[in-house]
């Protein structure tokens, strides 16, 4: 492993993220939570929802509607235009029904 | 000088005579308390319990964003809110909302404000358990998202 | 399949658990209960009682009359209004609005309803009694008169 | 006592009705409630307004603002230009203040 390498590891890409999963996204996926490294690039809520799929079947299938899909960055919600910066817990669910 | 709201997230129920003193117990500068207590309905029977998931962190702070929202738009002088969550049956309680202050108005509308917020941020899921089937996550309400419109300045 | 309301007017208190209960046990239909509670401020201190005369007879039926209209108005499955009278100390209670509905917006809405319409249309005067001084009337408010007017269609 | 005197005591002139007072017009009048003649030609509530202040000075003092006196017919607000008719109990007092 290079210097550069250790570098990038600490930046926004190739960095290790919670990912926890609610309600039927956690039904779909079929996990409630995971620890992941993002892929370069995947640096926006957007790119989040689009790299994901690539994961796998069950991944495709939860998010394949990924307009509806909620997410939280660190607790409060995101819209999927906002990078995903130095978050270190990122949750995706479906839109609130409580109260 | 501004309030602390009471927040809790729990399976455990609550009672409004209790909630109500928390609030009043002893004061003299209270003129108005409104409560908001919402209830599982059984759906005509077809109901059998709904199953309250939440995210346990976030759903307390983002209750706590948007009580302190409300703190800041109307002058009052407590807040309480309480979710439950887990396994509920028809005619158990969900939710209680209750806002005390010097004058009503300010008490009616920061209750439904925070209410009409729960409904669209606070992260919560409901799933219907119907007597009979397996269980169903219930569809957010494009009616809610309108009636959380009508707070923007 | 009209709704009869609960309404009470005497010197008697209120407790907030003894009448959310009235509307809501043994029901599942229930799904938001509004309560709202007027109680008696000392008025940063200066204020040591105040005297609720009121017009029996024309006091429970103007609140029936505005119960009525309520009812009519939204769909409600429970109504209750209890007013107190005679001498009400600061930190007690005067008066209860209690609205259950299956949805929050139609509880919600019948309360604020009934308690701007008893502000100006029930037959009840306070009188407050300063420390160190007699009792002078009460008097009303525009802001009362502007708050019926929402509601007028 | 004439047929047409007797006649007349059955409609709306000379007629026996019991007024309350409340609040500081209670106070100011200086009686909670009395039965009285309504004189010939006192018709509306607005009559009735004009016509009790002379009756007596306290009358006079407690209804000197005719226009904020608020009246109900038989348990029922009334406004200034509605007719008496055939109302028993006549009630006057101030705006409300409850609630």
């Amino acid at each position: 492993m290079t210097i550069s390498a250790q570098a990038s590891s600490t930046s926004s890409t190739n960095r290790a993220v919670k990912l926890r999963y609610f309600a039927w996204v956690r039904e779909r996926i079929g996990i409630s939570e995971e620890v992941i490294e993002l892929d370069e690039g995947v640096e926006t809520v957007h790119d989040l929802l689009h790299w994901l799929p690539t994961r796998g079947e069950t991944y495709a299938e939860a998010l394949k509607q990924p307009d509806v899909i909620r997410v939280a960055l660190d607790h409060r919600h995101a819209d999927h235009a906002q990078p995903l910066a130095q978050a270190s817990e990122i949750a995706l669910f479906p839109p609130m029904t409580g109260g | 000088m501004s309030i602390t709201p009471f927040i809790r997230v729990s399976e455990e129920d609550f009672h409004l005579a209790t909630e109500s003193s928390r609030l009043t117990a002893g004061r003299v500068d209270i003129g108005a308390v409104v409560t908001f207590t919402g209830l599982c309905r059984d759906e005509g029977g077809h109901l059998s319990a709904l199953e309250l998931e939440h995210y346990p962190g976030m759903a307390e702070e983002e209750i706590g964003r948007i009580a302190k929202q409300a703190i800041e738009r109307w002058p009052l002088l407590g807040l309480t809110v309480i979710h439950r969550c887990g396994r509920i049956r028809p005619g158990e309680n969900i939710v209680l909302v209750a806002a005390a202050s010097a004058h009503r108005q300010a008490a009616f509308d920061a209750a439904s404000f925070l209410m009409d917020f729960l409904k669209t941020s606070a992260p919560f899921w409901k799933k219907e358990h119907l007597n009979g089937s397996d269980g169903a996550w219930v569809e957010a309400k494009q009616s809610d998202d309108a009636a959380t419109l009508r707070w923007k300045r």
